[in-house]
């Protein structure tokens, strides 16, 4: 098996596994002797593989979710959803190619579905700003959250961003107040909002969409305040030390389920997502419906009030004294 | 430089008498170039004397990442804590302005650069709830340098939780009046600061999402001069006004008075 | 040129037989130009065969102003209603589309450029009511050079007439699909035809406020290739899709399929 | 008297007046002949006064309309109102200087202003684009639209400009989304609406915040589907055939007072309102306060819905036969 992209920590495993791939096109019929090492190398990258991926890092975890090859957005709407009619523009200065938004079916119910769009390769990048997001694309997503909440269409959204894009003429055209307005929209939908970290969860850009009645997280997703190496670069003024501040930043899925913050994980394949997309697309849509279905017929009013009652639940504080 | 005797202005390089900055704001009088106010002076700036009743003044952050950097998160608390003299880089409570009851809220850039964790969103949170419960106007003055990385992903919540809390005081059509003060950036700005009916900036304050170097990193080149300044907004339609501080009081006065009238006449 | 039996593409300028041109819906099969339709063919287009029964079809324009430029405005309107075998620009009706009760309306731009007077207005708001009191979702394609200057100020009003019919649309929830095809300009643009949940175009329609010829003496420069088509729209974030004319049927099912559904299940 | 603007109409009278200057600066003791001749000039210049002024053809009043000198917003803002508090942006692209928005106090009642802004003097023109506006300026218009309707403040607009902005970035912009939405908008206020035309009403971007519960026009203030010069060049190929055609499109407050548009007119003095101002600043005063007292305390609702049905009788059609 050849890796398109290779990770820094996987390559003794891809280095093992290139090591095989040569013994075995060797003529193994003039050289017996090699099947004994064939067998061994064979245990060797079973072992390795098991270690490698069994407890990743958070930084090892961090580098997983921003894999090229990783399932995107795209992959999601073609996969798990039918019907997709895509909606374009902000009806006020563009078409954010970092956000798509559209109306779909997923298990035979119909569905709005906004999310963070990366490409998979350097033109498809270009095209949406490598997933970070101009005032234009929290305007884009308001007008999808807005369509769902007039027409009763429960929202999903699908997390998977570096960032708001920080730019010149993102900040011109507002950044702080669009994705604010993002927020105070999502909080008061009167429909259901299910979330689900995909890849890349990262700060406001993130958030703007990223939250709902119910979140879900992809086992290597992240969801962080700031990225790891803007906050060794401000902690450290290393960005070097990304690795080293990973873990204390409580980014990973299983620390946001332990925080409160998520509600449920998918597992992955050992390796991560892109290695066997499949099941995995299969749990996501399992997951979602299972939701939809527990808020279906809540009022309006209620899952306004429950959503708010679960943001303010949110935080740790001490009230006992100073 | 000895304190309380003179200083020397960061916008025009003069010396200037504390007594004198003191007089007038601590606006310099050469350049008016406006120094960062703590929130306790920002308070005293609106609140009519003797007003003010804090809120959750007892409530305080707490450190459930047990984060260490360089240094602890608890010692920078504790050390904020002390140097301040407040509990949380923020202050809200009830008061009158000109007469009319708001609650009103300051924030404080100088504890931990004034980033909101869980105490300051639930804080935050707070005000606007009794806001609501007392049709009070709410009039904040904000200083951030955005979400305080130390909690992780609870700071990052306290976004949401802040502007779902504006959203529930518009519903029920309570005014809401923000001042930006230098510098609000991040989290803040992207939240419950910029979601005020009436959005008013100091002159000169350094006010945007992204900060000025990452924002420098990531194009690669200097930002031009003004950038993410009060007027910078101004001009590009994001703040009704830039006040300076003198007219600040007069200011949020009159929009109190029409935004709270509900079209009656002019009291 | 022998009508009806062939003509030359506006787009690529070959020849094209009427009967394949009909068959492939007026779109040249050589290079895609999307020729104009009447009213008539719009809605044969979407309509269930037989589906459509027209609103307010003896409703006329008047001539208030008896208003004359070169010609009389009741000559023009004689001469179109003659010559386009239409009371008036546009058509409204009730129809099905693929089973959805809808109202349906369609404009001419043979009928005086589908300038909006006082009838078209009327028309339009009647079918706005008639879809709010029945609850059916509007489907509407549009083409016009803007008000009726003819009918002076109250052609203008009749903006403000379907914009307010719109709202109230709106604010019952009933789905509203707009389809702007060559040209939309002018009060139409400015009113009623942006109004949509969801804005389709069609393929290299000119869509705009101003004409294009405004626009140059205005700015006395020659404009850049593609101002205004529905491309250009949809780079700039206004509209939700251009959709080939071949696939707006089944794409328009869909949108009403989405947007009646009140969040149930798929039909 | 020295008007430092004449228009067309206006010439032969001036050149009286500018002969009968030059002859009271002659010293009259050495001339006592010249006595008789001021006399008659005199008499002449009142009858052709009252000639020129009275009977203004409609072209006539469009000029007025657009004189330099005519009172504008500003002025309004600044004689009518107190506690003037300026807003400003649209919290989305900029702050447009065609549009003015306040929230303003009108013989001690509280209300928000929104206006169409020309300037005075080619500086001022160049920041407020002649009375131009863009989309931002119409959306700034909405934002204090919201406000007003949010907290109650009646709502004054002031009708000045030559129409929205010809040009590509408005265009890209989405110039006809913004008056579209401003239309919408406007026709369902929960408060009243009072628009007052004071100069030129140029087409739909004067008609985005030019019209609500009442209209009061100006006597010599115009309101036109287009401009009479736009107009003659489209249906002439000769914009200088505008006057012609001014007279054909029903434009000013007495055809739209006929028309059933306009509800009443406030007078102007012989020459225009800059030939004196303070009495139309008073008048419009009276006017506007009239109309607010009369309907303060209207509820919401019924306010939405007669000013529906008062959009709704507007037109002329035949339901007789085709
Ligand atoms: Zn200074
Ligand atoms: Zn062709």
């Amino acid at each position: 098996m050849r890796y398109r992209h290779v990770l820094d920590f996987e390559r003794p495993l891809v280095e093992l596994e290139t090591k095989l791939e040569e013994l075995r096109s060797l003529d193994l019929a003039e050289h017996p002797e090699l099947l004994e090492e064939i067998d061994r190398l064979t245990q060797e990258i079973e072992a390795l593989h098991e270690s490698t991926y069994s407890d990743l890092s958070a930084w090892e975890k961090v580098q997983l979710s921003r894999h090229p090859d990783r399932p995107k957005t795209q992959d999601y709407l073609e996969t798990i959803f039918t019907d997709v009619v895509e909606l374009h523009g902000d009806r006020l200065y563009g078409d954010d190619g970092a956000v798509v938004t559209a109306l779909a079916t997923i298990a035979g119910r119909r569905v709005a579905v906004a999310g963070h769009r990366k490409g998979k390769n350097i033109r498809e990048n270009i095209a949406r700003n490598f997933g970070m997001v101009h005032p234009e694309g929290f305007r884009k997503a308001m007008r999808l959250m807005r369509l769902a909440d007039k027409f009763g269409l429960p929202l999903v959204t699908l997390i998977d961003t570096p960032g708001a894009y920080p730019g010149i003429e993102a900040e011109e055209r507002g950044q702080a107040w669009a994705i604010a307005e993002s927020l105070a929209l999502l909080g008061g939908l009167g429909v259901p909002v299910v979330a689900v970290g995909i890849g890349e969860g990262g700060s406001g850009g993130a958030l703007a969409i990223g939250f709902g009645d119910r979140l879900i997280m992809l086992e290597n997703a992240y969801y962080s305040v700031i990225t790891p190496e803007a906050c060794a670069s401000i902690l450290h003024k290393d960005s070097e030390k990304a690795s080293e501040v990973a873990s204390c930043l409580a980014l990973t899925a299983d620390d946001l389920l332990r925080l409160g913050i998520a509600d449920e994980i998918v597992p992955e394949p050992l390796g991560g997502a892109h290695r066997d997309p499949a099941p995995v697309f299969q749990e996501v849509r399992e997951r979602i419906v299972s939701v939809l279905d527990g808020l279906a017929g809540v009022p309006a009013q209620e899952l306004v009030e429950k959503r708010y009652e679960r943001l303010r639940s949110i935080g740790v504080i001490d009230e006992s004294a100073g | 430089m000895p304190d309380g005797v003179w200083s020397k202005c960061e916008g025009c390089r003069r010396i200037v008498y504390a007594g004198q900055l003191a007089d007038n704001l601590r606006v310099c009088p050469h350049c008016g170039h406006h120094s960062d106010l703590t929130a306790i002076e920002r308070i005293d700036l609106l609140a009519d004397p003797g007003s003010f009743v804090e809120l959750d003044a007892e409530l305080t952050s707490c450190d459930p990442l047990r984060f260490v950097a360089a240094k602890a998160y608890v010692d920078n608390l504790a050390e904020a804590r002390e140097r301040c003299g407040l509990a949380e880089a923020v202050l809200c409570g009830r008061a009158s302005i000109s007469g009319h009851p708001v609650v009103l809220g300051a924030m404080d850039f100088r504890f931990i650069g004034a980033s909101m964790g869980s105490a300051v969103g639930e804080k935050v949170a707070r005000a606007f709830e009794t806001a609501v419960s007392e049709r009070r106007a709410v009039v904040f003055s904000t200083a951030s340098g955005g979400a305080r990385m130390q909690e992780g992903m609870l700071s990052l919540m306290q976004m949401l939780k802040t502007s779902a809390a504006v959203r529930r005081l518009a519903e029920e059509r309570v005014p809401y009046i923000s001042i930006l003060t230098n510098p609000t950036t991040g989290g803040v700005t992207a939240s419950f600061a910029v979601l005020a009916d009436v959005v008013l900036a100091e002159p000169g304050a350094l006010v945007g999402f992204a900060g000025p170097r990452v924002i420098e990193q990531s194009i690669k080149q200097h930002l031009p001069k003004g950038f993410q300044t009060s007027e910078f907004l101004l001009e590009h339609g994001m703040v009704d006004d830039v006040v300076p501080r003198g007219q600040l009081l007069a200011r949020v006065t009159l929009l109190i008075d029409y935004l709270t009238g509900g079209g009656g006449e002019a009291s």
